[in-house]
């Protein structure tokens, strides 16, 4: 039972990806891309981590995805844009290189079964635990939470609509503080050659 | 199920996901691409996280899907930006630096 | 922290509070700014004060209000936070407060980069400050450079028409003297493994100075430094005597380094003159009595006549070029050069009454010097120019301004009942021992003084009024302001010269106990 | 003068049962304080403390007060006089010629310099002596007088507030220097009273003859202050000392110690260093320059100045200084004085400025004084300063009551005002016979003492130099007597010589009128109470007060053995023997006949002036122009200095300031130098470095095409590697 799930999610997971690379529509391409999502919360119900395959679908599906479309929405369609020439030309080396890889990596290890794995419960409350004991994850968790409020405060200046004027007076402001060095720089120069000049 | 299918998987979508930042032209797909790499590294914590019977991998999982996100937010907000200021969402396009 | 058990420090950094709120002020918020500027030099004064009458024992020999911190430390490499004063620094350090206080009031009409001016000025506030009370030869030296660079940009920036010329010769003069005097600290440290600029605060207690005294207190072979530590011909200890002097005589100045001054001066703007004369020249006497002799007092002793020698030059030849002079702000300049040449001649004669009367010196020239400065500025606000010759009858317009004048020129000729007087005769009956001869040639010094200053007051402001200047507005009420401190200060030292000297007296005598050869 | 009568009697009394009382320790103490008590010492020191504080009150509110506050300060300042007389009277009462108060005994002094142990101190006091009693009466009357006369005489200047003031501070200045008990308060008040010269006579500053000189002023008698200043540097030197009492000690052990009792040499020259601090202010030939050009000042300035303040300081510090004045320096003094009466008295008989003359008369009369105390008549000069101030005083403001009438200070322009200016002419003819030395007149026994002495000290030591000072004096005196003849001539006797003037003339009012009174009878009695015989009974003693006041302070010369003793008796017993019924005769002839000749020329006019005068034209033309000494000073030691000056100055700018530039123009060149080495070679290295750097660079910029995937391609082959190298190593 617990196999066929897996394949399932798993097909679902690399059908997506694959499907996100290929297809020439970008919207196409961030259907794909859900359900590679999808696959992966689905892949995580199976590891035992309940939490973190809620959170993939709140987060990936629910807020990533969306915005995404948003940055889809917003921008104008380029039906030109893909290339097979180069997606095949990127994708077989690529694919070669990390399946080399893999296989090198699986005839060279050897994976030891841990005898005694615990039976996979309910995620949320260690995870909480862990992240707000003191001597765990509290201060990256913390810092975490200040990153994502920068990130939050600093797209919402970015995105903001700016005209072309209010950036010219921000660059004339900066142009005339290095102008004003320069006098200062210059003042000196011209004082360092005086005593010289009188001589 | 063991742990190989999962890394599996997981190569799979990283392949995908820098055949996908790589090779496309649109800046939206670069952007879809990362997240794809990033779910495979999500997915590979989980899993060694579950055969090594250590909460840690999910800890790290959850903090990567958070970067993720602020990332996208940042990365879309660049993304739209730089449209309005030069009209296009390909990469090779905005090359003032360049001079 | 506690402000009476740091006093020192709130004194010396709190104007750097001013100038950190002076940077963020916006520019054009002028009134602001100079608020800010009064409050934050009238703290320092208000703490000087408190200083002065309840913080400081007039009566004891030993450096007071303390404050001691490592600052810098590698290995044997040690720096020390350490500052305190004694009776020859803390009217000085007053001093520098009450003139920097006015010196704001008397930049009220500069206009121009207010922001970069006023922050600049409240630097040379904590660079002059500190200098007077850092008694660790690291940090003295640290502050003396502090001190210099907000003069040259105020100089060089707000200055007259040859304001780059003048702020260079004045950088590169006392760089030079700097460097000098780097090289000897260094050389100091090296030899004793210190920076402390006496060592009478040992804890032993003992009244012990000089290089071979602090060599020896560190069991270090005195052998560097004695007949056989010959550098070129020249005694180490010498070497290190001459280093300071030169460091110390270009800052007084002493002939023939004085040349920097009369440019300096013409071309500062009026508060930038006032505060050049009334304190910076001070420093350089203050160093030598601080570091310059006691640190070398063998070398001292051995040069002491030429010293002497080089202060009458000073008091005669600065009086006869003032007298040549037709820029009124040059006379004054020269006339500093004169005045401080009795600082020398003091220090030199190594006589109680004469080291009094030279410190004594220090300070009244700082108020009398202050007062001409400021004159001189008044004059030029209104006429635009400063030709001696150019004037005439200014008393019929502007009696109260003449009435001013002719106070500050008294005042600066030693006038009895006026500060001036006590410390030249003081200076010259100290001196009379050692040197009748060169005491007897500062006296046409004296002379020459009166004669140049009361010359100007008769080609200025006595004789039938130029016609040109017939509107020229009084003395203004802030101008006023600006003067009576001083003029108060030279009628107050002047009735009650005890005042100082019982602050001065205690400091004297350790200065004289440091030189083990005298009597 | 009967109520100084009656205190003095009242002391007498009381000390006398007060003596009995207490028996003799209290008698000791009596006689140490001589009755005087703290609160005698505060009431002297408000004597210059008045005027003082008048002067600062008047200094800020003089403008605002009614009638500009010249009431408040006239009553201060006779406020002060009023002191002078009771603690005069009290001096009367207790005299003796020892009589000396020093605050310092009595726990009242002032430390100046601070008070730290081990070091040298200065304490300032008050000492009261005979000298300072008799001077502070005078001081304070011509002073008080002076003020009150200028009430009038002032009146509608515009800075009538401020000249109040200032003479105030004059006053104020003279006042403290005379109860001053050491040197260098002495010379503080001293240098004060030179800034009031100042001030007073550049008081008409916008006039440009009066602020030349009020500089020459200021600066002639600042050189002789720097003089003595030096001198009190060898005093303070070798003594540790400035306190009067104390240096009068400190010499005569220093004398007695020295092994051949000679005395030594530097204490002649501090003595000729101090006196020359009196030359200045004394206007001593040479440096008399400054007091006929103090003219320019207002009239009552010119009285103060030459009857009450500047002047009589200068004579005061010659007797206060008189014992440390060794016999070498002494000479000296005598010479100067006695030459200065006689080369004074010749510019004045050819001055035609009425102040001028008035001038010359002075310096003259004040070489006359120094003269005495260099020849040992310490007390005759101090009495001639005494009579003179009454009657200089007088006749300055007559001459500034006549100017006031006439609006001319030219004599050649006056005549005959003796109808319209009657209580001037009276009181000025008063002064005129005292100045010429006409017996019952107060300047005939001042000048009578003075000639006494001289011979006495000339027929005592037999050397020549010693004649000198004799015949100086007596013709002087003869050349006195005629100038000042002749300054009445011509001012109120004959025909008016300018109508016009003359009718506009009109006796001024009492506060003009009163103080010319005053002094004028003072001219005619002052001289009684300190001179033999006439009013002998006032005072029970024999001798005269005043002549008792130094001899017999000053006889620790007797004591000193060697030559000076002998002399010292053989001279006591000539002047009493033969020098005064000498000197009598001598002052006679020379005034009879210099009132004679200018009678002769100018009231009778049986001779020409004119024609006198043309028939030595030279030598009048040089005596008219004052001997050319302003002409000489001008040109020699003023332009000296104004060239010497300009010299340094420009050895300054191009001199030392020159080796500065080339200073610097050398670091620039070399500066210079080092940077072309720097660009050629050091450089040249660089920029093959850098060349090579680019073309490498150059190459791989090639991989550098701007585009982000192919970057991210990039890396991820590296990555890809890497990982490689790691797990398959």
């Amino acid at each position: 039972m617990e196999t066929l799930f897996f394949i399932l999610f798993a097909a679902l997971a690399i059908a997506g990806s694959l499907a996100t690379v290929w297809l020439r529509y970008v919207v196409h391409s961030a259907f794909a891309l859900m359900a590679a999502f999808l696959g992966v919360a689905g892949l995580f119900i199976l590891l035992g981590a309940d939490f973190i395959a809620v959170s993939q679908v709140l987060i990936y599906v629910g807020g990533i995805l969306i915005l995404i479309l948003f940055g889809i929405m917003l921008t104008p369609p380029d039906k030109k844009e893909r290339s097979v020439k180069r997606v095949l030309g990127f994708g077989i080396p690529v694919f070669a290189i990390v399946g080399g890889l893999a296989f090198q990596i699986g005839s060279v290890v050897k994976w030891v079964e841990k005898p005694d794995l615990p039976i996979p419960g309910p995620t949320a409350a260690p995870i909480g635990r862990a992240l707000l004991k003191p001597d765990g994850y509290l201060v990256p968790f913390e810092l975490v939470s200040i990153v994502l409020l920068v990130a939050l405060i600093g797209s919402v200046f970015i995105a903001r609509r700016r005209t072309m004027q209010s950036i010219g007076a921000t660059s004339q402001a900066i142009g005339g503080t290095s102008q004003a060095i320069g006098g200062t720089s210059q003042a000196i120069g011209r004082a360092s050659s005086a005593p010289g000049g009188k001589s | 199920m063991g742990l190989a299918g999962y890394l599996i998987v997981s190569a799979v979508m990283l392949a995908c996901g820098i055949v996908c930042t790589v090779a496309r032209k649109n800046v939206i797909y670069i952007l879809m691409g990362i997240e794809l790499i990033l779910n495979a590294a999500n997915l590979n914590l989980v899993a060694f996280s579950r055969f090594n019977g250590h909460l840690d991998g999910q800890v790290f999982a959850i903090f990567s899907i958070i970067l993720a996100a602020a990332e996208a937010a940042v990365a879309l907000a660049i993304v739209l930006n730089v449209f309005g200021l030069f009209d296009s969402i390909r990469p090779d396009d905005p090359d003032l630096l360049k001079e | 922290m506690n402000v009476a058990s740091n006093l020192l420090s709130w004194i010396t950094f709190f104007p750097l509070v001013g100038i950190l709120a002076i940077m963020c002020l916006p520019s054009a918020q002028k009134q602001l700014i100079r608020l800010v500027a009064i409050v934050a030099s009238a703290v320092p004064l208000g703490l000087s004060l408190y200083m002065w009458f309840w913080g400081f024992d007039g009566a004891s020999e030993r450096m007071q209000l303390i404050e001691r911190a490592p600052w810098i430390q590698a290995g044997n490499f040690v720096v020390q936070y350490f500052v305190g004063v004694d009776g020859l620094s803390m009217p000085l350090v007053a001093l520098t407060c009450l003139l920097l206080f006015i010196g704001v009031f008397a930049s009220w009409n500069i206009e121009r980069g207010l922001k970069g001016y006023f922050a600049l000025l409240l630097l040379l506030e904590i660079g002059i400050n500190g200098t007077f009370v850092s008694l660790d030869m690291f940090l003295f030296y640290v502050f003396w450079e502090i001190m210099l660079l907000p003069m040259y940009f105020l100089i060089g920036i707000w200055g007259g028409p040859r304001r780059e010329y003048a702020a260079i010769k004045f950088f590169l003069y006392t760089l030079a003297g700097s460097v000098l005097m780097l090289v000897a600290i260094v050389a100091i440290y090296i030899i004793t493994g210190r920076f402390n600029i006496q060592s009478y605060l040992d804890v032993n207690g003992n009244n012990v100075a000089g290089l071979l005294e602090l060599a020896r207190t560190k069991n270090i072979n005195p052998q560097v430094l004695t007949a056989n530590g010959m550098l070129l011909g020249l005694p180490f200890q010498d070497w290190i005597f001459w280093f300071f002097f030169i460091a110390f005589a270009i800052k007084v100045p002493v002939f023939p380094f004085h040349t920097w001054l009369p440019d300096a001066h013409v071309e500062a703007p009026t508060p930038i003159s006032v505060i050049l004369a009334g304190i910076l020249l001070k420093l350089g006497g203050y160093g030598m009595l601080r570091i310059g002799f006691p640190i070398a007092p063998e070398s001292f002793m051995k040069y002491r006549d030429f010293l002497a020698v080089l202060g009458t030059i000073n008091i005669v030849y600065g009086a006869y070029v003032a007298m040549g002079q037709t820029d009124f702000k040059k006379l004054v300049a020269y006339s500093s050069v004169s005045h401080m040449g009795y600082v020398l001649l003091g220090a030199a004669s190594m006589t109680d009454m004469g080291l009094k009367g030279a410190t004594l010196q220090m300070f009244n020239h700082g108020t009398s010097s202050a007062m001409l400065f400021l004159i001189v500025g008044v004059l030029y606000d209104r006429a635009h120019h400063r030709d001696l010759n150019g004037f005439g009858g200014l008393m019929t317009q502007m009696p109260r301004y003449g009435g001013w004048t002719t106070l500050g020129f008294f005042a600066a000729l030693g006038l009895p009942g006026l500060a001036g007087f006590w410390s030249e005769a003081m200076t010259l009956l100290g001196s009379f021992g050692p040197y009748p001869t060169l005491t007897i040639i500062s006296g046409l010094g004296v002379l020459m003084t009166a004669a140049f200053l009361l010359w100007t007051i008769q080609r200025v402001f006595l004789g039938p009024l130029n016609p040109k200047y017939a509107k020229l507005p009084d003395i203004s009420a802030r101008e006023i302001f600006c003067q009576a401190p001083f003029a108060a200060l030279c009628i107050v030292f002047g009735v009650a010269p005890a005042m100082l000297i019982n602050i001065l007296a205690p400091a004297v005598k350790s200065y004289l106990a440091m030189f083990p050869g005298l009597h | 003068m009967h109520s100084i009568l009656s205190i003095l009697q009242e002391h007498a009394k009381t000390a006398e049962q007060a003596g009995e009382a207490a028996g003799g320790a209290a008698r000791a103490l009596a006689s140490a304080n001589w009755g005087f008590e703290q609160k005698d010492i505060y009431l002297l020191m408000a004597i210059p403390l008045l005027p003082l504080a008048g002067y600062i009150i008047q200094l800020f509110f003089g403008r605002k007060l009614p009638r500009q506050g010249d009431w408040m300060l006239i009553s201060l300042m006779f406020a002060g006089f009023g002191i002078a007389i009771y603690e005069f009277a009290k001096c009367l009462g207790a005299w003796s010629p020892e009589f000396k108060i020093e605050s310092r005994t009595m726990g009242l002094s002032w430390n100046f310099l601070g008070s730290s142990p081990g070091s040298p101190s200065l304490v300032a006091g008050v000492l009261y002596d005979n000298l300072s009693a008799a001077m502070l009466v005078v001081v304070t009357l011509v002073s008080s007088l002076v003020h009150l006369f200028s009430a009038g005489y002032m009146k509608g200047d515009s800075r009538y507030h401020l000249f109040f003031a200032n003479i105030s501070l004059f006053s104020f200045a003279m006042l403290g220097l005379v109860i001053s008990d050491n040197l260098i308060f002495f010379f503080i008040f001293w240098e004060l009273m030179g800034l009031c010269s100042y001030l007073l006579i550049g008081h008409f500053y916008y006039k440009d003859s009066a602020r030349k000189a009020s500089l020459k002023a200021f600066m002639t008698t600042r050189i002789g202050d720097v003089c003595l200043l030096i001198g009190l540097c060898i005093l303070y030197q070798h003594f540790g000392t400035l306190q009067f009492t104390e240096l009068y000690e400190k010499v005569k052990i220093a004398v007695q110690n020295s092994p051949t009792h000679e005395w030594p040499e530097w204490l002649t020259a501090a003595g000729i260093l101090v006196f020359l601090g009196s030359v200045g202010k004394s206007a001593q030939f040479p440096l008399h320059v400054w007091l006929p050009d103090a003219m320019e000042g207002p009239t009552p300035v010119s009285a103060m100045i030459h009857a009450a303040t500047m002047v009589a300081a200068g004579v005061y510090l010659v007797g206060r200084a008189f014992p440390i004045l060794t016999p070498d320096a002494r000479i000296v003094v005598s010479i100067v004085g006695s030459f200065t009466g006689i080369f004074a008295a010749t510019i004045g008989i050819c001055a035609n400025d009425i102040k001028k003359v008035l001038a010359y008369s002075t310096i003259s009369q004040l070489g006359f004084m120094i003269a005495s105390i260099g020849v040992g008549g310490v007390g005759a000069g101090l009495f001639h300063m005494i009579t003179h101030a009454c009657f200089k005083a007088c006749l300055f403001l007559g001459s500034g009551s006549v100017i006031h009438a006439v609006h001319t200070q030219d004599m050649r322009e006056m005549g005959g005002l003796r109808r319209k200016l009657p209580i001037t002419y009276l009181t000025m003819l008063a002064s005129t016979l005292a100045i010429a030395g006409v017996p019952l007149f107060a300047g005939f026994y001042s000048k009578d003492a003075i000639l006494a002495h001289a011979l006495a000290r000339a027929m005592n030591e037999g050397i020549w130099y010693y004649y000198l000072p004799i015949a100086f004096l007596a013709t002087a005196s003869c050349i006195t007597a005629f100038y000042m003849f002749r300054l009445v001539h011509m001012t109120f006797h004959g025909e008016p010589r300018d109508r016009e003037k003359f009718d506009h003339a009109h006796e001024s009012g009492p506060a003009m009128a009163i103080p010319l009174i005053v002094l004028g009878s003072l001219a005619v009695v002052c001289g009684y109470p300190f001179a033999h015989g006439i009013p002998a009974p006032l005072f029970s003693e024999a001798r005269p007060w005043f002549l008792a006041i130094w001899e017999d302070h000053v006889p620790f010369e007797t004591l000193l053995g060697g030559h000076f003793a002998e002399h010292h008796e053989h001279y006591e017993h000539i002047l009493h023997e033969s020098a005064h019924s000498n000197a009598v005769i001598l002052s006679l002839c020379a005034a009879g006949l210099g009132i004679s000749l200018s009678f002769a020329f100018y009231y009778f006019r049986w001779f020409s002036a004119e024609k006198c005068a043309n028939a030595i034209r030279p030598v009048y033309n040089t005596v008219l122009n004052k001997y050319y000494f302003d002409e000489f000073y001008g040109k020699t030691f003023i332009a000296g200095t104004l060239v010497f000056s300009k010299v340094s100055s420009l050895f300054d700018k191009y001199v030392i300031d020159g080796i500065v530039n080339f200073v610097g123009g050398l670091m620039k060149k070399s500066s210079d130098a080092s940077a072309s080495f720097d660009r050629t070679v050091v450089d040249g290295f660089v920029n093959f470095a850098g060349f090579g750097t680019q073309a490498i660079a150059s190459i791989s910029r090639m991989l550098q095409t701007g585009r982000i995937q192919q970057y991210v391609a990039f890396s991820v082959f590296a990555l890809v590697v890497v990982a490689a190298l790691l797990i398959l190593r």
